[in-house]
């Protein structure tokens, strides 16, 4: 056996130079960092052919035309951060509208009331996904897929069509403005505000670590059930939000809305630095991803395509984005393998 | 004094896999316990009882003369039971501080939290067990194994625990950061804390144990005091037979042709400018303090990391870019990875599957595959290796920890490659197995093969290989042959820049 | 392949019977040799875009592109033969090979450039559909030959074509998976990239591999699948999409990937297509079929979880401290 | 009359023959005839998501046209959004699947009048006895619930009449053949067949299951059309959505900012001509004024023709061509 007076705090290898450090701090944060530059390229190209794209107006426009995504892409990335997938939020969404819009009726005291209801329904769905997944050990894709189902179904039976109708205050807050902000540009300030607040919670930090390795999680204490409520849980509540926005847009119960926000929940997360498989990423790059979203909408119109190149467009321009974030997050990869 | 743990008859089955039947186990405060048994001889499912991470089929514990009967990791962690776990209770995602405090994160009033407060006491953790430097703002997945190993303490630690529980836990360090942990070990039993300490060397055992107990096939066999009882009788308790001897003969097999020439080696700031020969027949050692540029090293072999410089292999010059490149046939070579988990094993996959991962080819025919010529290599590969498997068909992340090292090892030697690259080859293995590896090692020099050797136990460098490069900052310190090659010269080469003295 | 290490595929079957099951009870009718033949011919489609699917899925991925390059091959089918036989002899293997070509650049993209497979396949599937609607003018197809007609609803000996295609499919899957080098290293990438690297699979050209066949198998069902309507649609491939992925998934298959077999996903298909096809038997609103649907599948998997196997003799044996 | 009118067709949906027709009508229609270089008219296509048609509506309105012609997601979802753009001054119609917003013309075809003629007639087929199934189109769109409805509620009147089975059609070839292949299954001794769609989805389900061709009712594409003048003993009724609905929304958008009186409705109701095979030799006693024509290949009808093409193809106003239309 070895035998070496031990000489603590004396690191053996070399501290990393100063660039080096730099980075590495960089390369930490490129899936955050690439996004963004994502988002800036795409703004400077369409703000180069639209006047006034530099200006509070846009951020309202936009704001407001990407805040029902933003709500249910809140949920999806507490749950992919954990490593799974809520594709129920297409139901929860549905529901949310068509309760809302036959529930509210003229009274404040209604609508708040109701509004609340659908938040918590919105809970309870979620952790009811949450216990079917771990008491049954069953994938997240498929008891999301059969609740969708039963939620969606349930929100059909409630109104069969679109229709029933919001109060006038109900939607006069979804068009309203304070100090030069729009609505949802404030809500978009009280979810950050929620998201670092959140995501610093022992909550919001075991979930993430759940995600980053479940095995490890649960060796240091993380009860997997409690996670799973709370991750769904929260998942839920998002998509009752999102619903109850929607309706401030659209002033109609919709039973069959939701499904439009599943597929781009997910996307705009993906597009915004989180991985399927957990633990990595977090809100802003996903409201970054919901902006970029919407930006590729603006600037496919006043590229002025014609109709049959609008999809192509959209699709190429989304690819080029989503390459280049990849090549640089590849290559940051595997210089540390 | 009254034993402070008492586990009596404890037993944990896995299906039709029995990891435990007739468990015991009686620690006092204030000594280091050693738990010992072979490989899959049940001493980490044992202590993962103890920790709440697997409930027992039967038995009874108590602690402090309360029945014990945890649920859950976090209840046992309540109790004062804290566990540097085998495999390790790190989340790559989080920092160094962040895991650390894991569950247990100092709040502000708004119930987040407190990131300054965690780095502070982390850095104070670190200073007051006088830790090996690691940044505590440092995300988890950018450390080696070894520093990883380091936080799994130091998470132990922060809990302040009644009982400290080190599964292998010096099983990835280097000399020193061992020796300061057989060093923090003594020093928590002298402050009255309980230390079950499981290791496969034993030299580490005899140097800081009071007791040992010894498991064989899940039952409990033997207990004495250290100092009452000599190697042979433990080993022997362990095998169930006498063992000959750890090291093989050492006779030297090194033919004149070179196996593998590198000029001018660089990776990044870790290895720079490197040259370095490896024989046919040889067995070249690699040593160095941690992080001096070793795992480099076999990584850029292996085509796992970027570098540059020059690489003959046999004579012809290659670019290896990737570990396919390395692969290649009778004249690649072929690693044992540091990390099993991450890039050595596929976990819930079958032994058989990762046995044979890398030579699918070879019983493939017709472009179907041959299930009995798989099964024939698959067979006696865990028969040569003695590897603990309820069957082939058992999922490698189930097996107990020096198991899945060998189907690493064995994954390898599958492979018709004559140059090998081990790291840390025995990491976790019980010294039955690692007296055969050895064995193996120097017949398959004997044979043509070339061995490039590193092993955090540097006894094992002197014992087994021909000639050791000690490596410092990235670049060749010496090379150590014959009466050169002991473990204090290695030290001083490592520590010392020869080049400047 | 082994059944015991697949339990999930052994009860996505037990599935599978207690569905028909419940379907006899209810809808006596359907279980007739004429309602099991239409129901084996559309799960035949669905079982075709699902094979390619699940070796997407084993290999960690997943193709959200299936819907229009079955459309694309569908639509571009019925343009080029006109109605005509004898043209099928370089259409069909030219749009294959198209098809199988979209599968490799989906593979490239998310292989060799990383791009996440959701995004990669998603903006692919758009570009795709924008090309057919330009290529086209968005000029509705022609009918479909009579061949591909004979394929998708011809019979020989009373026995569907299309079934008899499947079967032969699903051989080659099976065997593709259980007995070849290509299935080992799928399942090895699946389950962890980093460890087939360095195991020295060949990773990027097996999920390239796993695109393309995802791209040729859903390109040779959009074709068939003219057959079965006569002519070619726009939005046939849509209703693909989650049902592809979904008989996957019921079929014992991790979403995540390295897990699963083809042998599952065909259980997944029957599935789908009986529940869909027992449904409007049932006579529900729309609203309650989606209920029963969801309902359903929650209890199918649910049956099939180990879980709810494990906690029964599991709790007998333990008699704890 | 100086600068042509900027004119902007928001279009949910173009994932089918109709919407592709719709959209090549509509240009054709402004490039000659009486609204040649009368109009600047740009196609916005949103990906089918009311949300997306949202986002593209309002940039639409940010870009100030003079007139925005809708084929909507929602009846009811895009309301906010469109009195947005009537707010700001701009002509909004919305037309085939129109909106609620009081404020935007809604130009459509008579979806209570269609499927009560075709009712009546499958009545009529069956002499006011026997078992059919109905198809309930696309859950939760609202021509689906008003063409179910308006079946139902004419074949109430006839007691004799039994709808033993429901299926989604959902406007596709696909979903028609195997809804109905899945009906007959369980009832082979089905009599009549009340479609939404194509209509030879269920003709072609009744022949592969073996079954004698039964009544069926169905929409005016080409391929219902040919296969009822071809399919021995079939007996058909095919209701018309003319795809020139758009070039109607135009004309109408142009006449309203052209200062024309405007309509006293904002609903505005097309009729379209029925086909049948029995045309002309039968007609109905709900509508006696609906068109009934007899289906007759090469007249309306045309094998040679994509099978997806909708009829009639032209507007009378207007001359558009078989080959225009099919693009
Ligand atoms: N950015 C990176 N740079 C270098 N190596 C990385 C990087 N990310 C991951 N790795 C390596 O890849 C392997 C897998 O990493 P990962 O963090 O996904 O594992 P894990 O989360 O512990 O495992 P699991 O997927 O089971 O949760 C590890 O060996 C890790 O060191
Ligand atoms: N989850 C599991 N499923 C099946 N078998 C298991 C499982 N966990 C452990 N085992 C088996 O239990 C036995 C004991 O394993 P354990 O990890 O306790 O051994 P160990 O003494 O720690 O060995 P090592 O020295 O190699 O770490 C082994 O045969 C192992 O394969
Ligand atoms: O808009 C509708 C179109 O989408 C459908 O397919 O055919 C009828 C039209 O009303
Ligand atoms: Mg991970
Ligand atoms: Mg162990």
């Amino acid at each position: 056996m070895t035998m070496i007076a031990s000489e603590p705090g004396e690191h053996a290898a070399r501290p990393p130079s100063a660039p080096a450090r730099w980075r590495g701090w960089l390369l930490d944060r490129a899936s955050l960092l690439i996004p963004c530059l994502m988002l800036l390229a795409l703004l400077a190209v369409y703000g180069s052919m639209r006047e006034g794209v530099f200006t509070l107006d846009e951020l309202n426009l936009d704001t407001a035309a990407a805040m029902t995504l933003m709500l249910a892409a809140t949920g999806q990335t507490i749950v992919l951060l954990r490593g799974g997938i809520d594709l129920s939020i297409g139901g929860m969404i549905s529901l949310g509208t068509v309760i809302a819009a036959t529930q509210f009726g003229d009274g404040g005291a209604t609508t708040l009331l109701w509004s609340v209801l659908i938040v918590l329904l919105g809970a309870v769905v979620g952790m009811l996904n949450g216990a079917l997944i771990t008491v049954l050990r069953l994938q997240p894709f498929l008891v999301t897929l059969a609740t969708w189902s039963i939620l969606a179904g349930t929100a059909l039976i409630i109104l069969p069509i679109d229709g029933g109708s919001l109060p006038s205050g109900w939607m006069a807050f979804g068009s309203g403005s304070w100090l030069g902000l729009a609505s949802p540009v404030w809500l978009l300030i009280l979810l950050l505000a929620f998201w670092f607040w959140f995501k610093r919670t022992r909550t919001g930090i075991a979930i993430k670590a759940t995600g980053s390795n479940e095995r490890s999680a649960f060796l240091s204490g993380v009860s997997p059930l409690a996670i799973n409520l709370w991750t769904y849980g929260l998942s839920g509540v998002f998509a009752a939000l999102a619903a109850l926005y929607l309706t401030t847009q659209t002033g109609a119960g919709s039973p069959t809305i939701g499904k439009d926000y599943i597929l781009p929940s997910v996307a705009a997360a993906v597009i915004g630095g989180i991985s399927l498989f957990g633990g990595r990423g977090g809100l802003v790059g996903t409201i970054i991803g919901a902006y970029i979203l919407t930006i590729i909408g603006n600037l496919v119109f006043v590229l002025s395509i014609s109709s049959y190149w609008q999809p192509i467009a959209s699709g190429v321009i989304l690819l080029i984005a989503v390459l280049a974030s990849s090549l640089a997050e590849k290559s940051s990869r595997r210089n540390l393998s | 004094m009254p034993d402070f743990l008492e586990a009596l008859s404890v037993a944990k089955r896995y299906g039709g896999i029995v990891a435990l039947s007739d468990a015991t186990l009686k620690a006092r405060s204030g000594e280091v316990h050693a738990l010992l048994g072979e490989n899959g001889a049940g001493k980490s499912t044992f202590i993962q009882i103890l920790a709440g991470a697997v409930r027992a089929d039967s038995g009874s514990i108590t602690l402090g003369g309360e029945r014990f009967a945890v649920r859950n990791p976090e209840e046992a962690q309540r109790l004062g039971v804290a566990a540097v776990f085998q495999e390790l209770s790190l989340i790559p995602d989080l920092t160094v501080a962040e895991n650390i405090f894991f569950r247990r994160e100092p709040l502000s009033p708004l119930r987040t939290a407190r990131a300054g407060a965690m780095r502070e006491a982390t850095a104070e953790l670190f200073a007051r067990y006088r830790f090996p430097a690691i940044r505590p703002d440092q995300e988890l997945r950018r450390l080696t194994l070894a520093e990883r190993q380091v936080v799994e303490i130091a998470k132990a630690l922060a809990r302040d625990p009644r009982v400290l529980i080190l599964d292998e836990a010096t099983s990835a360090l280097a000399p020193r950061e061992t020796e300061w942990l057989l060093g923090l070990s003594r020093d928590l039993a002298a402050e009255g804390k309980l230390v079950i300490y499981i290791s496969h060397r034993l030299g580490e055992v005899r140097r800081i144990a009071d007791r040992v107990t010894v498991f064989r096939n899940g039952a409990t066999v033997a207990a004495y005091d250290t100092a009452s009882v000599d190697d042979d009788t433990i080993i022997a308790d362990m095998l169930g037979r006498q063992m000959e001897r750890l090291y093989p003969e050492r006779r030297n097999t090194t033919t004149g042709r070179i196996a593998l020439s590198v000029k001018g080696l660089s990776v990044e700031n870790r290895l720079a400018d490197l040259d370095l020969d490896l024989r046919e027949g040889e067995v070249l050692g690699v040593a160095g303090l941690q992080g001096h540029g070793q795992r480099e090293l076999f990584q850029a072999l292996f085509g796992a990391a970027r570098a540059s410089g020059a690489i003959e292999v046999w004579g012809k010059p290659r670019t290896i870019r990737s570990p396919r490149d390395a692969l290649s046939g009778r004249d690649g070579l072929a690693l044992v990875p540091e990390d099993r988990r991450n890039h050595g094993l596929l976990l819930a996959k079958s032994v058989r599957e990762n046995l044979t991962l890398s030579v699918v080819k070879r019983f493939t025919r017709f472009g179907l595959t041959d299930p009995k010529r798989e099964a024939k290599l698959v067979d006696d590969m865990i028969a040569q290796l003695r590897i603990k498997a309820g069957s082939p068909e058992q999922a490698a992340g189930t097996l107990s920890g020096g198991n899945q090292q060998k189907v690493i090892f064995g994954k390898m030697l599958l492979t018709d490659a004559r140059i090998l690259l081990l790291y840390d080859p025995t990491r976790g293995i019980d010294v039955g197995t690692k007296g055969e590896i050895f064995t193996l090692m120097r017949d398959l020099a004997a044979r043509g093969y070339a061995i490039l050797f590193y092993s955090s136990d540097l006894a094992e460098l002197v014992h087994v290989a021909d000639r050791v490069a000690v490596l410092r900052y990235g670049r060749l310190a010496a090379i150590l042959e014959g009466a050169e090659n002991s473990e204090h010269q290695i030290l001083r080469a490592a520590m010392i820049d020869t080049r400047a003295a | 392949m082994n059944l015991a290490r697949h339990r999930s595929i052994l009860f996505a079957y037990l599935g599978l019977i207690l569905l028909l099951v419940v379907t006899g009870l209810v809808a006596p009718g359907f279980l007739s040799p004429t309602h099991f033949r239409s129901l084996a011919v559309l799960a035949a489609f669905i079982g075709i875009v699902a094979l390619g699917q699940t070796f997407v899925v084993i290999g960690g991925g997943i193709d959200l592109s299936v819907p229009w390059v079955l459309n694309a091959a569908a639509v571009l089918m019925t343009l080029f033969a006109h109605g005509q036989d004898a043209p099928l002899v370089w259409i069909v293997p030219l749009l294959l090979a198209a098809g199988t070509l979209v599968g490799v650049v989906n593979g490239l993209g998310v292989g060799l450039f990383g791009v996440p497979p959701i995004i990669m396949t998603l903006a692919v599937n758009v570009i795709l559909q924008g090309g057919i609607l330009v290529y086209t003018g968005g000029a509705p197809p022609a009918t479909a030959p009579a061949a591909i007609q004979f394929l998708a609803v011809g019979r020989i000996a009373g026995f569907p074509v299309i079934v008899l295609l499947w079967i032969v499919l699903a051989i080659v899957a099976t065997l593709l998976l259980s007995k070849t080098a290509f299935g080992r290293y799928l399942y090895a990438v699946g389950s962890s990239a980093t460890v087939a690297e360095f195991s020295g699979v060949p990773t990027l050209r097996t999920s390239v591999a796993a695109y393309a066949l995802s791209g040729f198998t859903a390109a040779l069902a959009g074709m068939l699948l003219t057959g079965y309507s006569g002519q070619a649609y726009l939005g046939m491939g849509d209703p693909y999409l989650f049902t592809s992925i979904a008989a996957v998934a019921i079929g014992g298959a991790s979403i995540l990937g390295g897990s699963g077999h083809y042998v599952g996903t065909i259980a997944g298909a029957l599935v789908l297509t009986v529940l869909t096809g027992l449904l409007p038997a049932l006579n529900l609103s729309n609203g309650a079929l989606l209920v029963v649907y969801g309902a359903v599948i929650l209890v199918t998997v649910a049956l099939a979880s180990e879980a709810l196997t494990d906690l029964l003799p599991r709790r007998r044996a333990r008699r704890i401290s | 009359e100086g600068k042509p009118y900027k004119i902007y067709l928001s279009n949910n949906f173009v994932g089918n023959d109709w919407r592709q027709q719709m959209e090549r009508v509509a240009e054709v229609s402004v490039k000659k005839g009486p609204l040649a270089g009368r109009v600047d008219l740009k196609i916005e296509n949103a990906e089918g998501t009311v949300q997306a048609q949202i986002n593209s509506l309002n940039n639409i309105i940010r870009s100030k046209p003079d007139a925005i012609l809708i084929d909507a997601a929602s009846a009811e979802a895009l309301n906010p959004t469109i009195k947005k753009a009537c707010d700001a001054g701009i002509v909004v119609i919305s037309f085939d699947q129109v909106v609620s917003e009081k404020c935007a013309y809604a130009l459509e075809s008579d979806w209570t009048r269609i499927p009560a003629v075709m009712a009546e007639w499958m009545a009529k087929q069956l002499n006011g006895k026997g078992k059919v199934f109905v198809d309930r189109g696309l859950a939760g769109a609202p021509i689906s619930a008003q063409l179910e409805n308006g079946y139902l509620e004419v074949l109430k009147k006839y007691p004799g009449i039994e709808v033993i089975g429901t299926y989604n059609g959902e406007y596709a070839l696909g979903p028609e053949q195997a809804g109905v292949a899945s009906l007959l299954a369980a009832h082979p001794e089905v009599d009549g067949i009340l479609t939404q769609g194509y209509g030879s989805g269920a003709i072609k389900a009744l022949q592969d299951a073996g079954r004698k061709v039964v009544p069926v009712t169905a929409f005016s594409y080409n391929v219902a059309a040919t296969t009822c003048a071809q399919t021995e003993g079939a007996a058909c009724i095919l209701g018309s959505n003319p795809a020139y609905l758009s070039s109607e929304a135009i004309k109408l958008a142009v006449d309203i900012l052209d200062g024309k009186p405007k309509p006293a409705d904002r609903h505005i109701l097309v009729n379209g001509d029925f086909l049948a095979t029995n045309g002309g030799a039968w007609t109905s006693e709900l509508y006696p004024k609906a068109v009934i024509q007899k289906i007759e290949i090469g007249k309306n009808a045309f094998p040679d023709r994509p099978p997806g093409l909708t009829l009639p193809i032209t507007p009378d106003w207007v001359e558009i061509t078989a080959e225009e239309a099919a693009g």
